[in-house]
C-alpha cells in the first residue's frame, strides 16, 4: 500500500548519477560527482553547504542552463536539454533588465512567449501585488533598493507561470535584518503560490527556517552527504530550542572548507 | 544648498571668462601683440555683425548653415551604419571575423587623411565632403558600438534565455537595448569628429562654410575674421555636443550613468 | 579552441577575398582606371620605391615620416607635460576647478584643426606652428581624463587615509593619483590620436613636408598609388604608437582589472 | 567604578544634519580602555554616519568627542577603521597595501617591515604578500583589510559590519580571530553590526540605536562568560531581549 500511495505523489524534479567536470589548463577539476535526488511536487528543498562548493553549478545543471558531463535530468516529466520557461529561476545578483521597468521585468517572460498584452498585464500585475511592490510599477531597477530588486526577481520568475523554481542565494547581498524578512516574505509567497522550489544558500538559519527538506552537500567535489527532513511548524521561529538545535547538528556535519 | 553651488560655480565661470577676455583686451591695448591679434570687443562685435554683413561671399549664418547642410545628412548615415556593422560584428562572431580585418586597416587611417584619395575619386565638390564626413562617422560610430555589443552582460543574457527567449529576441530586446549607452557615447564622439572633418575639408577647398571662413582670411591676412570663423565653429560644435546629450537624457533614463 | 581556428581562417579568407577583388577591378579587368584605383600590386611596388626615390614630392617616405613623427611627438608631448598636471590640480583643488575649467570648456568643442589658420597667421608655416596646433588638440583630452580619473577617487579610499592622518598632498599622491593612472592612459592614448590626425591637417593645408605633404602633393600630380601608400603608412604609424603606449601602460598600471 | 583615567571615548550631545535631514540626534555615550563595544540598529540606522561623525570624517553638527580626554583628532591619536565597503587599494600589492598605514604615518623602513612581516603572519597572508587585490577571494580581502588596520597597532578600533557578506563557517572563524587578536593586543573594539547574533556573540556592552533619527535606545551589559555558545540559554536570551528593542520586520 505504502508504494501505491507514493506513486500518485508527482515528482517534480528527478536527477540520475549527475557529474560535471571542467576541463581547465591545469587539467581536469570534479566539480559535481554521482548526484541523484528527487523533489516531490510543490516541496521546498534546500540545497546548503560550504562557500562556493558547486551548489550553483548544480542548480544551473537541475535549471538545464549547463549540461551535465554524465546523468540526466527530468522535469515535470520532460528530460532537461536546454533553459525552458517551465523552469523559473532567480540569480544570485538578480540581474533584471535595467531598461525595463517593474512592470516591464515581470511581464518579459510572457511577452517573448506571445502572449497578449492584456493578460499579461494583468498577470504580471497579480504578482507584483503578491511580492508587495504595488505601487512601484513604473520605477526603473536602478531606483529600487537591494531588497526590492529581489521581490522583482522573484515576481518576474513566478510570471512565467514556471512548474518547479530554482533561486540561487537571492538574499546573498542583503543585511541581516533584510534578509530575515525576504525570507518571511518568500514563504508567504510560496504559500500562496505553491509551486516545487529548490533553494541554495550557504546560510544556515535561512536553510533551515525556508526548507521543508535540507540536502547536505559535501565540499568540492560535491556529493549529497546527508538528508534532513524539517518538520518543524511554520512560521518558524528563528530562536526556538528545536530551531536551534537542529542548526546546531548540521552545522556540525557541514565539511570544514578553510 | 546644491543650488548655491551651481550659482557659485557660474558665477566664477563668467569671473575667469571675463578676466581672461580683460587680460586678452588689455595685451593687444598696450602691447606689441595688438598689431597681430586684434581685441576681444573687435572680435565679439565683428562676429554678431557678420550675421548681417557678409563675411565672404555670404553671412555668417548662411556660412554655418552651408557647413551644417553637409555635416547633418551624412553624419546620420554614417552613423545608422556604423551602428549596424558595429552590433552585428559585436554580437556575431561569424560578423566579427569578416568584417573585422578590413575594418581595422581603415579605423587607423584618421578621416583627413582620405582628403586627397576623395578628391580623386569624388571631385573638389560636394562629393568629397560628403563621403569625409560619413566616413568620420562610421568609423568611431562603429569602433563604440562594437565595443558596446561585446560586453553585453552574459547574466542578463541567460536570464532572457531562462524566461524562454529565443536567439531574435534576445538579439532586439536585449543586445539593443544594452548597447544604447554605446550607441550615444558613440554618437558624441562621431558628432565632433565630423564636425572637425567638415572644417578640414571646407579648408582644403570650398567657397564657403565656416571651414572656408577660418582658411579664406588667411588670404587676406584678417585674424578678425580667423578669430570669428573659430568662435563659429566653437558654439555649433558645442550647440550639437548639447542636443546629442539631451536626446540621450531622454531616451537614456534608466542608465543614470550617461556619459 | 577550434571555433578560434575557424574564425581565424574566415578573418583571412575575406582579407584576401578584399585584395583579390581589389586586384581584379584594377589589374584584371580594369573596370577602374588607374588613376582613380591602382592595383595593390602597384602600391606595393610604389611603397618599396617610394622608400628611397624623392620624387615626385621631393622625400622619401622616411624623411616625411621622420618629418611628420617629429613634430607630432613634440606637440603630444608638450599636451602631456601640461594636460595632466592641469587635469589632476583641476579636479583636487576647487578654486581651480571653479577658475580654470570654464575657460577650458570654451576651448573643448573647438576642432584642433581650426587653429591651423590662427598659428599660421601668428607663427608662419614652419614647425612652430603645427606644434603650437598640435599642443592644444592633445592638451584637451589629457586635461579631460586626468580630470575624470581624479574624480574616480572612491570615498572609502579618502577615508581610510584620513583615519590614519594623511595630508592633503599625501592622499593626492597615494590615492587619488594612483586611482587616475588607467584615466591618465587613455587621455593620452586618445591625445595621441589626435595630435596624429591634426599633424597630417596641418600638413595637408600648408607645409614642405611631411606625410600630409605628400598625399597632397601627389594628388596635383594624379599618383594615386602614392596617396594609398601615405594613407596606410599614416595608419600603419597610428596603431603603431598606439601599441607602444599600451606597452607602456601594462608596465605602469598595475592590478588593475581592467 | 568609573575612574576618569580608563574612559577611551567620550561622546556627548553628538547631533548630525545633512542639511534640514537629521540623521544622528544627540547621542551621548562612554566606551571604556579596552572595551569591546557592539552598536546594532535597525536598517536604516544610519550606522555608517554614526562611525564617521565619531571620526570627524563627516563634521559633527553639534556635541563633543573626546578620546583620552582630548578633543579627538585623527593626526594625533592612532585610530584604526574598517569600513563596510571593500577597500583595498587595487593598484597595491597585499603587502603593500598593509605597509600604507605606516608609510602614511611616515615609520622607518626597518619599522615598516618588522610590523607588517608581524600582522601578515598573523591574519595568514604570508605567502599572498605579492599579489594584487583582484586576484583574491572576498574573505582573503577582508583579512588585508584587518591586517592594514591592526599593522598600526591602534588604541581605538572601528569597524563597521566588517563581516556582513562572508558566510557563516567562514564569518566565526574571523569573529573568533578578531577575539583573539583584540584580547592580544588590548586596543578599544567599536564594532557596529545589523547582526544581532553577532553583536551578542562578540560585545562586552551592547549599544542599541534607534532608527533614523537615531538616538542611543538602550545600554545593555553582557555578562556571558566566554568562549560563548550561540545556542545556549542565556545567549538566546539575550539576543531576543535585543532583537525586541529593534525589530521592524
Amino acid at each position: 500500500m505504502q508504494v501505491e500511495q507514493e506513486r500518485h505523489i508527482k515528482t517534480a524534479v528527478k536527477c540520475e548519477g549527475i557529474s560535471k567536470t571542467f576541463e581547465t589548463k591545469r587539467g581536469k577539476t570534479y566539480v559535481i560527482e554521482e548526484v541523484s535526488l528527487e523533489v516531490i511536487e510543490n516541496e521546498f528543498v534546500v540545497l546548503f553547504g560550504p562557500g562556493q562548493c558547486g551548489k550553483t553549478t548544480l542548480l544551473n545543471i537541475l535549471a538545464g542552463l549547463i549540461p551535465p558531463t554524465k546523468g540526466m535530468v527530468v522535469v515535470n516529466g520532460k528530460p532537461v536539454i536546454s533553459p525552458g520557461p517551465e523552469r523559473g529561476f532567480v540569480f544570485q545578483s538578480v540581474s533584471l533588465f535595467p531598461w525595463l521597468t517593474v512592470m516591464g521585468n515581470v511581464e518579459y517572460g510572457p511577452k517573448v512567449r506571445g502572449i497578449d498584452k492584456e493578460t499579461r498585464q494583468k498577470k504580471a500585475q497579480y504578482y507584483i501585488d503578491l511580492v508587495g511592490l504595488k505601487g512601484f510599477e513604473n520605477a526603473y531597477p536602478n531606483q529600487l533598493s537591494g531588497g526590492m530588486k529581489q521581490r522583482v526577481g522573484i515576481a518576474r520568475a513566478y510570471c512565467n507561470e514556471p512548474v518547479v523554481m530554482f533561486l540561487d542565494e537571492p538574499f546573498g547581498a542583503l543585511d541581516a535584518q533584510t534578509r530575515y524578512l525576504m525570507q518571511e516574505e518568500l514563504i508567504r509567497i510560496w504559500e500562496t503560490e505553491k509551486r516545487t522550489v529548490l533553494f541554495v544558500t550557504n546560510n544556515i538559519e535561512e536553510a533551515v527556517y525556508l526548507a521543508d527538506r535540507i540536502i547536505l552537500l559535501t565540499n568540492s567535489p560535491v556529493r549529497i552527504k546527508k538528508e534532513f527532513v524539517i518538520d518543524l511548524p511554520r512560521p518558524r521561529d528563528y530562536t526556538s530550542e528545536d530551531f536551534l538545535l537542529l542548526r546546531n547538528t548540521i552545522t556540525k556535519m557541514m565539511d570544514k572548507t578553510l | 544648498m546644491i543650488v548655491n553651488k551651481r550659482v557659485q560655480s557660474s558665477a566664477a565661470a563668467a569671473v575667469s571668462i571675463f578676466m581672461f577676455l580683460l587680460i586678452w583686451h588689455l595685451a593687444t591695448r598696450f602691447s606689441e601683440l595688438g598689431n597681430i591679434l586684434p581685441s576681444p570687443i573687435e572680435v565679439l562685435t565683428a562676429f554678431f555683425v557678420g550675421f548681417v554683413v557678409p563675411v565672404g561671399t555670404h553671412t555668417m549664418f548662411v556660412h554655418i548653415v552651408w557647413s551644417l547642410s553637409r555635416v547633418i545628412p551624412f553624419y546620420i548615415l554614417g552613423s545608422a551604419v556604423g551602428i549596424v556593422l558595429g552590433i552585428t560584428m559585436g554580437w556575431y562572431p561569424k560578423a566579427e571575423a569578416v568584417f573585422r580585418p578590413i575594418f581595422e586597416i581603415i579605423r587607423p587611417i584618421p578621416p583627413l587623411a582620405w582628403i586627397p584619395i576623395s578628391i580623386v575619386w569624388f571631385g573638389i565638390g560636394e562629393g568629397s565632403k560628403w563621403f569625409l564626413i560619413f566616413l568620420a562617422a562610421f568609423i568611431t560610430v562603429t569602433m563604440n558600438v562594437y565595443t558596446g555589443a561585446k560586453v553585453v552582460d552574459p547574466v542578463i543574457v541567460r536570464c532572457a534565455r531562462m524566461l524562454g527567449a529565443n536567439e531574435r529576441q534576445i538579439f532586439t530586446t536585449i543586445v539593443l537595448p544594452s548597447s544604447v549607452p554605446f550607441i550615444f557615447a558613440g554618437l558624441q564622439v562621431g558628432l565632433s569628429s565630423s564636425w572637425a572633418t567638415v572644417v578640414a575639408a571646407e579648408m582644403i577647398r570650398s567657397s564657403e562654410g565656416v571651414g572656408w571662413i577660418i582658411i579664406s582670411s588667411l588670404d587676406v591676412n584678417d585674424t578678425v575674421q580667423t578669430l570669428i570663423g573659430i568662435v563659429g565653429i566653437g558654439t555649433v560644435g558645442y550647440v550639437l555636443a548639447i542636443i546629442i546629450r539631451g536626446i540621450e537624457s531622454k531616451l537614456c533614463k534608466w542608465n543614470k550613468r550617461g556619459i | 579552441m577550434k571555433k578560434g581556428m575557424k574564425n581565424l581562417l574566415l578573418s583571412t579568407g575575406s582579407l584576401t577575398v578584399f585584395l583579390l577583388l581589389w586586384w581584379i577591378c584594377t589589374d584584371i579587368l580594369e573596370i577602374v582606371s588607374p588613376r582613380t584605383l591602382p592595383s595593390p600590386l602597384k602600391v606595393f611596388t610604389t611603397f618599396i620605391d617610394k622608400l628611397t626615390n624623392k620624387n615626385p614630392d621631393g622625400g622619401t617616405l622616411i624623411m616625411h615620416t621622420l618629418s611628420s613623427l617629429r613634430i607630432a611627438l613634440l606637440g603630444y608631448g608638450m599636451g602631456i607635460f601640461f594636460g595632466i598636471p592641469l587635469g589632476i590640480l583641476m579636479a583636487w583643488y576647487s578654486i581651480v576647478d571653479l577658475f580654470v575649467r570654464p575657460l577650458f570648456d570654451l576651448l573643448k568643442p573647438i576642432p584642433g584643426v581650426a587653429w591651423v589658420p590662427l598659428m599660421i597667421i601668428l607663427f608662419g608655416i614652419g614647425l612652430l606652428s603645427k606644434a603650437t596646433v598640435i599642443f592644444i588638440s592633445a592638451i584637451v583630452p589629457c586635461v579631460l581624463n586626468a580630470y575624470t580619473g581624479i574624480k574616480q577617487t572612491k570615498d572609502v579610499h579618502i577615508w581610510v587615509a584620513k583615519t590614519l592622518g594623511a595630508t592633503n598632498t599625501q592622499m593626492l599622491f597615494k590615492i587619488a593619483i594612483p586611482t587616475s593612472l588607467p584615466y591618465i592612459m587613455t587621455g593620452m592614448r586618445v591625445a595621441l590620436g589626435q595630435a596624429w590626425v591634426t599633424i597630417v591637417a596641418a600638413e595637408l593645408l600648408a607645409s614642405t613636408i611631411g606625410l600630409g605633404f605628400m598625399i597632397q602633393q601627389s594628388r596635383g600630380m594624379y599618383r594615386p598609388d602614392i596617396i594609398i601608400v601615405g594613407m596606410l603608412t599614416i595608419g600603419f604609424l597610428g596603431s603603431f604608437l598606439t601599441y607602444l603606449l599600451g606597452l607602456l601602460e601594462k608596465a605602469v598600471v598595475k592590478g588593475w582589472h581592467t | 567604578m568609573q575612574n576618569r583615567d580608563n574612559i577611551k571615548i567620550k561622546v556627548s550631545n553628538l547631533t548630525k544634519k545633512f542639511g534640514d535631514l537629521l540623521v544622528l540626534d544627540n547621542v551621548s555615550f562612554e566606551v571604556r580602555n579596552r572595551e569591546f563595544l557592539c552598536v546594532v540598529g535597525p536598517t536604516g540606522c544610519g550606522k555608517t554616519t554614526f562611525l564617521n561623525t565619531l571620526t570627524k570624517l563627516y563634521e559633527p553638527t553639534s556635541g563633543e568627542i573626546l578620546v583620552n580626554n582630548e578633543p579627538v583628532d585623527l593626526k594625533r591619536h592612532n585610530i584604526s577603521y574598517i569600513f563596510q565597503e571593500e577597500s583595498t587599494m587595487p593598484w597595491l600589492t597585499v603587502e603593500k597595501n598593509v605597509s600604507f598605514s605606516l608609510e602614511i604615518k611616515r615609520k622607518t623602513r626597518a619599522e615598516i617591515k618588522k610590523s607588517v612581516e608581524e600582522v601578515l603572519e598573523m591574519v595568514g597572508l604570508t605567502k599572498f604578500r605579492h599579489y594584487y587585490p583582484n586576484e583574491l577571494s572576498s574573505s582573503m580581502l577582508q583579512r588585508v583589510v584587518i591586517a592594514r588596520a591592526f599593522v598600526t597597532k591602534p588604541e581605538l578600533l572601528l569597524m563597521d559590519e566588517p563581516y556582513g557578506q562572508l558566510d557563516i563557517e567562514l564569518r566565526f572563524k574571523l569573529e573568533d580571530e578578531l577575539l583573539r587578536i583584540w584580547k592580544q593586543t588590548g586596543t578599544t573594539v567599536v564594532f557596529i553590526t545589523h547582526n544581532i547574533e553577532e553583536a551578542v556573540y562578540l560585545s562586552e556592552r551592547i549599544l542599541v540605536l534607534s532608527l533614523k533619527p537615531s538616538k542611543v535606545k538602550k545600554e545593555l551589559v553582557n555578562h556571558l562568560p566566554r568562549p560563548r555558545n550561540i545556542i545556549d540559554k542565556d545567549f538566546v536570551t539575550l539576543r531576543n531581549q535585543v532583537t525586541e528593542l529593534i525589530k521592524w520586520w
